[in-house]
């Protein structure tokens, strides 16, 4: 493999690892204040038609991607009215999550079905591009990419040096004591739901805005889920979070270049790579005992005091 | 203008008249003042842009007849649920069923046990029955056509093809394509990437893109997204449609499109079901009937690429030409088909091999 | 505030009352007015109109489910009356949440605490408090290490709550109140998990508090904790006030006993001993996760007590007897067999029980029933093949509900539903229905009111007959009223292990506790003599 | 000078709660059919057609019962799983190696008669689909590994592998390449119970019912079933009681896998009578919703399983006679799921809005 190649390859991850990056920061997010919310696939997919939708309306991609950001938290927010004031069971209301969204984009969808938009374009950024190896693998992208590498450490500074994140993280952890604390945790789970829903249509309009140009049914294909993994995965830390979505993203642009360049193998036993990886790779840190990260009331509800 | 293949499978003639009435399917299917019900089973959403797309295209056509209406069922898995919707459709009494993915073959030829009454009509498979035919188009000679034109622009001689499944409708399009491909440029190379999606537009064009990265400088692709379209116009290099013109998509790179048009074969059917003239067969027509044919050229192709596609397609369509021709050598060299030989429908039916050229695995 | 000068402990002791003259003719901060509260068909708390007065501790007394928690959940905001006022310098006020009962500066400890693990002791204080966004680490450290300094509450403010000891955690939770300058603070039974050493900071503490003009609520089933601490002390019965004097109105720990439960309660149980037997249960040099060198031997017919500071390896020696932890290095031999062979198989008639501490969390499951509950440790005993008779097991349910007077004593309840004190009573009719041969209790009146530990007491008393007994308290007078011999553990050690009759050791039990071996004790009476020996 | 507020019900509701199922049910019907209104199809009609499509008539019976049997059986043995707290999510691989197993042993054996054919075939799919859960289970319990992703990535890992048998070495030769095996010998095949009476409906049903009644008797009647039961309630509890936790957990596992593997053979069997990757629809994760819906009563399962398989089912009649597009149906069903979660809030709580509760 030529050192063109490789790069290639290592471009290639971080786009297709990125909107499994902001999928799985959101719901690490979401997780972080406690809860469970398995709709991310329909959240993303939400995401990526009604960014598709409001940039075709109005040409200006920007316009999309808050479109998809609000729409996929508008989304979650049933969630939110599910779990948080109904007390209903996180697992499932988000399965449903996922099932209602796939309609409604479809439903709603058909209509724009082949057609193309502006969208993101790729541009070298200037002084960073020329970077020698590192310029081409991570400064000619387009911008939500760009976007996306500021998101891990904002999320971390979030969580570990403000108010609002010692809040979250205490919703997440204890909401009981949050609570005491004359915290609102329910309020503060809105606000995490909201935001994960929020990020995972955004990655859902990575796919409909730059990754490609074009809005199809089920274009999130499964990738909603794979993030569910990664928070898992990543110990619900961001800086992993990085590096298991973009191992995913790895792995599928490899095995696709692998076939590429001719390896002969059939192609069921190459696009088993990413998952059988996945689960090596948590196994090693598993067995190091790194698994014991998660918060400790998520998928818990507040029940409401009398 | 059906065009029968297949003779020797062809089943006894029993006219149908002989066949007893089920009780389910009330009205006699040839009754022409009726209103003809037409169903499609689609594999897929109509919105995929591709397969299942094209075939609606030609439903809404045959909507616009006189006296007939259609309907559909959308997103059917080729398993048990299939044979459900075929079966609900015809308690309902349609007249015409269309199936319109491989997988429906079976249940299609259970269904069309049960209602002998009603005319069932499964695109790409091979089972027949005195009331159930199967048709498909040949649409790897508008595949050969294009690789024609791929390989007159390729400049580094190595063509990505992006493909969904390995299965011989897929193997049948590429291998013809490597053949077109060949044909003006033997040196050339087609490279497949299978990315076991249908529609996956991201993942597609990572495969385009991976394509790409290995040289390729025309992609071709059989998936039903526009995906590897986009990453070919992204780099600046060339690409190949496929299911309909999709010059939209990449107005810069497309050099043509092989299209499907199902339209006046459907049209067909309906009206001979109509007039009580339909008979079981299989049916493969090709370029002739316009069911498959290429789009426009991109305006990059030069003139004399243009005259020399259009000269082999002329001698397509008259019959003059086959494309599995011999001698078809396969991807270790091994003659396929030797010298003066064609290769028959039913060894291209079950196509489970490449042709020389091609680099990839057919599983 | 006040700079209070540092008062030596000493001294604190024997003034303790002083300082709050000052503050004796203020009126009440709250006044808690006809509150009336019920869950479904219980009647918690009915037309209860308390006054709460600065510089004053005001305890609480009651047995359990008398409904003090439920009083002081609505005061903190945490529960809603269902009738009732809660007036704040003496305006109505409505407390929708815990936080309107902060701002209004009234706070509460619970006896569960509510802290968050995995967050340093600075975080957890300053969780939902001052309204900047950025967090200064090192800034906060500060504050709450000088916080911490000024009321003698020492924790380190940077570790972590999850490593902490419960008297530890304590302290965090009341630095929390006082951050916020909270004028009334309510101790939900505070001391049920420290040790005598921590109580008395507690004490010292809350004086300091006092003092300070602050008013507190102190709850405790300790007694004398309360002869101790409190100025003035209310009496709770089935969710109604039903007394309420000053401290220095009752001589001892008697009368109040007979004003808390309207009987005479003699806290004292006949001890009398038997001839120890066989060995059933030994332990010898067990080392390994916390513990280093342990050894000891119970007898059928003797109690065998652990006292010490929870945390100095008690749960990992328990645990280790038990079956839930393979002991690292050592023997432990159960009625002569070893541990492997006597845990290779499920629990059966005439072996050991364990009641543990955490009742809830442990020994049974909140939402399955009562009989479902008892088979838990007995289902052997119903087993017949692979089916369980179930027929036959509600049927010893339903005695052992009677025999044991577990209330209430519908056995189609959830454990839930029941008290702790009458869960407890569950727990242990259903080991001693097991006829067990060793019994290991851990705390076993922890949180249980003096009718309910009396009678606990009266079945492990009695228990030593057929079996022996190993129990692990942090409650002093609870070893010295049971035991016939006492194991002190310090830092996963014995330090010493005596009769009971031996006076002179028992003395000086609570030095032993901290650490210090009793010959050691005269040349060095701190608990950095014990250290420097562990 | 009280706000509305939520209040614990003391009783739990007994008629109540079906009709709080109800009244979800129809909100849920209600906002999905607005949406058709908006779209321009008639709403009653369209409701008409769904119930008969799904529920009216021996039909629409028939093919519900149909479609219910593979969700039945993944959905009892995912609420066992879950029972125990092991967040399995697996079923749809366990359902493929299932499928895989009853395959290997009919291209195995080829020639056995019946009666043992189907024992052979049903055991070895209880073996592929329980072995493909043991995995997950082994790996949580020996190296602490979250199961969730382990068995969400087996689903994938287990679908690639059909597709890898069923596109390489067990490719029926006379296929025409297409990706599936030969059809089954008779033998294999799972038969209707009455063709004259029922219909397509097939013997299936039959183990579903033994298995069902199977596993009642197990959870309520045996010492392990009540260990299960208990375990899984409060796995510390367990410890304490000295039950084998461990093996609990790989017991649930393995069964989950053991009854998504028959759910795998029924439908490669009795429905396609071969095996071909188009046999994997999702029935894995419906199982998950059916099984929290019905917080492991089997009889709620059975009668959530029927209700989901007639809503799909009723969907497609509302496609072909109104051409409401499929999508309508996930709609619908995610309505209908979270509208009931919802509801299931008033089985525990009330509001009110006087003082008094
Ligand atoms: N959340 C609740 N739901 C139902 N009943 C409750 C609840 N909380 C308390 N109770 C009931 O209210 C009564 C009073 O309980 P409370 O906790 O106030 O008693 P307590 O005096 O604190 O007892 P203890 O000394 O055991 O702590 C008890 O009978 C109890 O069963
Ligand atoms: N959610 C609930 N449902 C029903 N009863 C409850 C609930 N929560 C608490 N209780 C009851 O409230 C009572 C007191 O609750 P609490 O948690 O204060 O127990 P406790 O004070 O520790 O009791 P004890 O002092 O006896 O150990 C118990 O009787 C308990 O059964
Ligand atoms: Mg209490
Ligand atoms: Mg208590």
């Amino acid at each position: 493999m030529d050192t063109a190649l490789l790069l290639s390859i290592l471009a290639a991850t971080v786009q297709s690892g990125t909107p499994i990056l902001y999928a799985t920061l959101g719901e690490m997010f979401t997780e972080r204040s406690g809860v469970l919310n398995l709709g991310v696939e329909g959240m993303m997919i939400v995401g990526a038609f009604t960014a598709f939708l409001a940039t075709h309306l109005t040409g200006n991609p920007w316009a999309g991607v808050l479109a998809a950001g609000l729409c996929g938290g508008g989304l979650s927010l049933l969630h939110g009215v599910v779990c948080l004031i109904f007390q209903g069971n996180q697992v499932v209301s988000g399965l449903a999550l996922t099932i209602l969204g796939l309609g409604l984009a479809d439903f709603l969808g058909t209509p724009y079905v082949g057609i193309t938009t502006t969208g993101f374009q790729a541009f070298a950024v200037p002084v960073l591009a020329d970077i020698p190896v590192l310029g081409s693998i991570f400064f000619r992208h387009d911008a939500l990419v760009y976007l996306s590498y500021l998101l891990p450490p904002l999320f971390w500074l979030f969580m570990a040096r403000t108010r609002p994140g010692l809040a979250l993280r205490a919703a997440g952890e204890h909401p009981a004591a949050a609570s005491a604390a004359g915290l609102s945790p329910v309020r503060i789970r809105w606000c995490g739901i909201f935001t994960g829903g929020f990020l995972a249509g955004i990655g859902g309009a990575y796919l409909s805005l730059a990754y490609t140009h074009l809005w199809t049914n089920n274009m999130t294909s499964g990738r909603g889920w794979i993030a569910v993994a990664l928070v898992i995965f990543a110990f619900w830390r961001p800086g992993r979070a990085v590096f298991g979505a973009y191992l995913f993203g790895g792995v599928m642009a490899l095995q696709l270049r692998l076939q590429a360049m001719g390896a002969n193998l059939p192609s069921s036993l190459m696009l088993m790579l990413p998952y059988a990886l996945t689960v090596l790779v948590l196994l090693a840190s598993s067995a190091r005992g790194g698994g014991r990260a998660a918060p400790a009331a998520l998928g818990v509800n507040i029940e409401p005091e009398e | 203008a059906l065009t029968g293949c297949g003779e020797d499978k062809k089943p006894a003639e029993a006219p149908k008249a002989e066949q007893k009435p089920a009780a389910a399917a009330p009205a006699p299917a040839a009754a022409p003042a009726k209103e003809m019900q037409v169903g499609f089973v689609y594999v897929s959403p109509v919105g995929d842009v591709g397969w299942s797309w094209a075939h609606d295209q030609a439903r809404k056509a045959i909507a616009e007849m006189p006296g007939v209406t259609t309907s559909f069922v959308e997103s059917v898995p080729e398993g048990a649920d299939a044979e459900r919707v075929i079966q609900n459709m015809a308690r309902k009494g349609y007249d015409i069923i269309f199936t319109t993915s491989f997988g429906y073959m079976d249940p299609t030829l259970k269904v069309a046990e049960q209602f002998p009454n009603i005319t069932f009509m499964h695109c790409s498979g091979y089972k027949t029955a005195p009331n159930m035919s199967n048709y498909f188009g040949r649409m790897y000679q508008a595949r050969y056509l294009t690789g024609m034109v791929a390989g007159s622009m390729t400049k580094s001689n190595i063509l990505g093809y992006v493909a969904a499944f390995p299965i011989p409708e897929v193997i049948r399009g590429i291998n013809a394509y490597t053949l077109g491909v060949r044909a003006v440029n033997p040196k050339a190379e087609v490279r497949v990437v299978w990315t076991k999606t249908w529609y996956d537009p991201a993942t597609e064009k990572e495969a385009a893109k991976s394509l790409l990265d290995v040289g390729a400088d025309v992609i071709a692709q059989h998936q039903d997204s526009p995906g590897p379209q986009e990453a070919a116009q992204e780099r600046g290099v060339y690409s190949v449609g496929y299911n309909s013109d999709m010059s939209h998509f990449a107005p810069k790179s497309l050099l043509t499109s092989a299209v499907w048009n199902w339209t006046p074969f459907y049209k067909d059917v309906v009206e001979k079901v109509r007039k009580g003239e339909w008979k079981s067969g299989a049916f493969w027509p090709g370029m002739e009937t316009g069911i498959v044919g290429i789009a426009p050229y991109g305006d990059m192709v030069p003139q004399d690429v243009r005259s020399k596609v259009d000269a082999r397609k002329a001698e397509v369509v008259a019959g003059t030409y086959k494309v599995f021709s011999g001698p078809v050598k396969d991807q270790n060299g091994a003659v396929r088909v030797p010298e003066g030989q064609v290769l028959s429908d039913q060894d291209m039916l079950g196509m489970t091999w490449f042709v020389e050229g091609v680099v990839g695995s057919t599983q | 505030m006040s700079d209070t000068p540092h008062i030596p402990a000493a001294v604190a002791q024997e003034t303790p009352r002083r300082a709050r003259e000052a503050h004796a003719h203020l009126p009440p901060v709250v006044r808690l007015d006809g509150i009336c509260k019920s869950f479904g068909k219980v009647r918690a708390n009915h037309d209860i109109t308390l006054d709460i007065r600065p510089g004053c501790i005001k305890a609480l007394l009651g047995e359990n489910g008398a409904g003090k928690s439920t009083l002081m959940s609505i005061l903190a905001g945490k529960l809603r009356q269902d009738a009732g006022t809660t007036i704040v310098d003496g305006a109505p006020t409505v407390f929708a949440s815990p936080r309107d009962a902060l701002r209004a500066g009234i706070g509460m400890v619970y006896q569960h605490f509510m802290l968050v693990d995995s967050m340093t002791v600075a975080e957890n204080v300053l969780l939902g408090q001052s309204p900047d966004m950025v967090l200064r680490p090192a800034r906060m450290r500060d504050e709450v290490a000088a916080l911490a300094e000024r009321y003698g509450l020492a924790v380190d403010p940077a570790a972590r709550v999850g490593g902490l000891s419960m008297g530890e955690r304590q302290r965090v939770e009341i630095l929390k109140l006082l951050y916020r300058d909270s004028r009334v603070l309510i101790l939900d039974e505070p001391t049920a998990v420290l040790t005598p050493r921590e109580t008395d900071q507690l004490f010292e503490a809350m004086w300091r508090m006092a003092d300070q003009g602050k008013a507190l609520v102190f709850i405790s089933h300790k007694l004398q904790e309360v002869l101790t601490v409190a100025d003035e002390i209310a009496i709770l019965r089935r969710g109604e006030v039903v007394d309420e004097f000053s401290e220095a109105d009752v001589p001892n720990q008697t009368v109040l006993a007979n004003r808390m439960v309207g009987r005479d309660v003699v806290l004292q149980v006949d001890a009398k001993r038997l001839a120890p037997v066989d060995t059933v249960l030994s332990v010898e040099h067990l080392s390994g996760s916390g513990l280093s060198d342990v050894s000891l031997e119970v007898r059928r017919g003797e109690i065998v007590a652990i006292a010490g500071v929870a945390g100095n390896g008690q749960k990992e020696l328990v645990e280790a007897i038990c079956g839930l932890a393979r002991p690292e290095a050592g023997e432990v031999r159960i009625l002569g067999r070893p541990w492997r062979e006597f845990f290779a198989g499920p629990p059966g008639r005439r072996g050991l029980a364990y009641i543990p501490e955490d009742r809830q969390g442990l020994a049974t499951c909140r939402h399955l029933d009562l009989v479902d509950n008892f088979l838990l440790t007995t289902r052997n005993l119903f087993a017949k093949g692979v089916f369980l008779d179930r027929v036959e097991a509600v049927n010893a349910v339903k005695r052992v509900v009677w025999e044991y007077n577990v209330q209430p004593g519908d056995i189609t309840a959830p454990a839930r539903a029941l008290s702790g004190g009458n869960l407890q009573k569950l727990v242990i009719g259903r080991e001693f229905f097991r006829k067990p041969e060793v019994i290991v209790a851990e705390n076993p009146t922890q949180g249980l009111d003096i009718s309910a530990t009396e009678e606990v007491w009266g079945r492990l008393l009695e228990a030593r007959s057929t079996a022996g007994v190993l129990l692990v308290t942090g409650d002093l007078n609870e070893a010295l009223e049971l035991a016939d011999r006492i194991a002190v553990m310090y830092r996963g050690r014995f330090i010493d292990v005596f009769d009971k009759d031996d006076t002179a050791k028992v003395e000086s039990i609570g030095l032993m506790m901290a650490g210090v071996r009793p010959d050691a004790a005269d040349e060095a009476g701190g608990p950095g003599a014990g250290e420097a020996q562990a | 000078m009280f706000l509305p507020r939520v209040v614990k019900r003391q009783e739990p509701l007994q008629w109540g709660s079906f009709f709080i199922f109800a009244v979800a049910l129809v909100v849920s019907l209600g906002v999905s059919c607005a949406l058709l209104a908006v779209h321009g199809k008639p709403p009653l009609k369209a409701l008409a057609v769904l119930w008969s499509g799904g529920f009216g008539g021996p039909f629409a019976l028939e093919d519900t019962l149909l479609k219910s049997i593979p969700i039945f059986l993944c959905s009892l043995g995912v609420a066992v799983s879950f029972r125990m707290q092991v967040w399995n999510i697996g079923a749809e691989g366990q359902f493929a190696l299932g499928a895989v197993g009853a395959t290997w042993a009919v291209l195995a054996f080829p020639g056995l008669p019946m009666w043992a054919m189907m024992p052979v075939m049903f055991l070895c799919a209880a073996i592929a689909g329980g072995l493909w859960a043991a995995v997950p289970a082994v790996l949580r319990l020996r190296f602490g590994m979250n199961e969730i992703i382990s068995t969400l990535m087996f689903n994938y890992i287990g679908i690639l592998f059909l597709q890898f048998l069923v596109y390489g070495v067990w490719k029926d030769p006379t296929s025409f390449g297409f990706p599936m095996t030969p059809i089954f010998p008779k033998a294999a095949i799972i038969g209707p119970i009455a063709p004259a009476t029922l219909g397509r409906v097939h013997w299936g049903l039959a183990v579903c019912v033994g298995v069902a009644v199977l596993l009642a008797v197990f959870l309520k009647r045996t010492r392990l079933g009540f260990e299960l039961l208990a375990g899984g309630e409060n796995p510390r509890a367990a410890r304490y009681a000295r039950m084998p936790y461990n093996l609990l957990v790989l017991l649930v596992m393995s069964l989950c896998g053991a009854l998504a593997g028959f759910a795998g053979c029924i439908e490669t069997s009795a429905t396609v009578n071969r095996l071909q990757p188009s046999i994997m629809v999702g029935y894995g994760y419906t199982a998950i919703v059916v099984a929290w819906l019905s917080r492991l009563r089997v009889s709620s399962i059975a009668c959530f399983a029927f209700l989901l398989a007639g809503l799909r089912v009723g969907v497609e009649h509302l496609q072909l006679d109104l051409q409401v597009p499929a999508a309508f149906g996930g709609i619908l069903e995610g309505m209908i799921l979270l509208s009931v979660l919802a509801g299931q809030f008033f089985d525990r709580y009330r509001f009110t809005l006087k003082g008094r509760s």
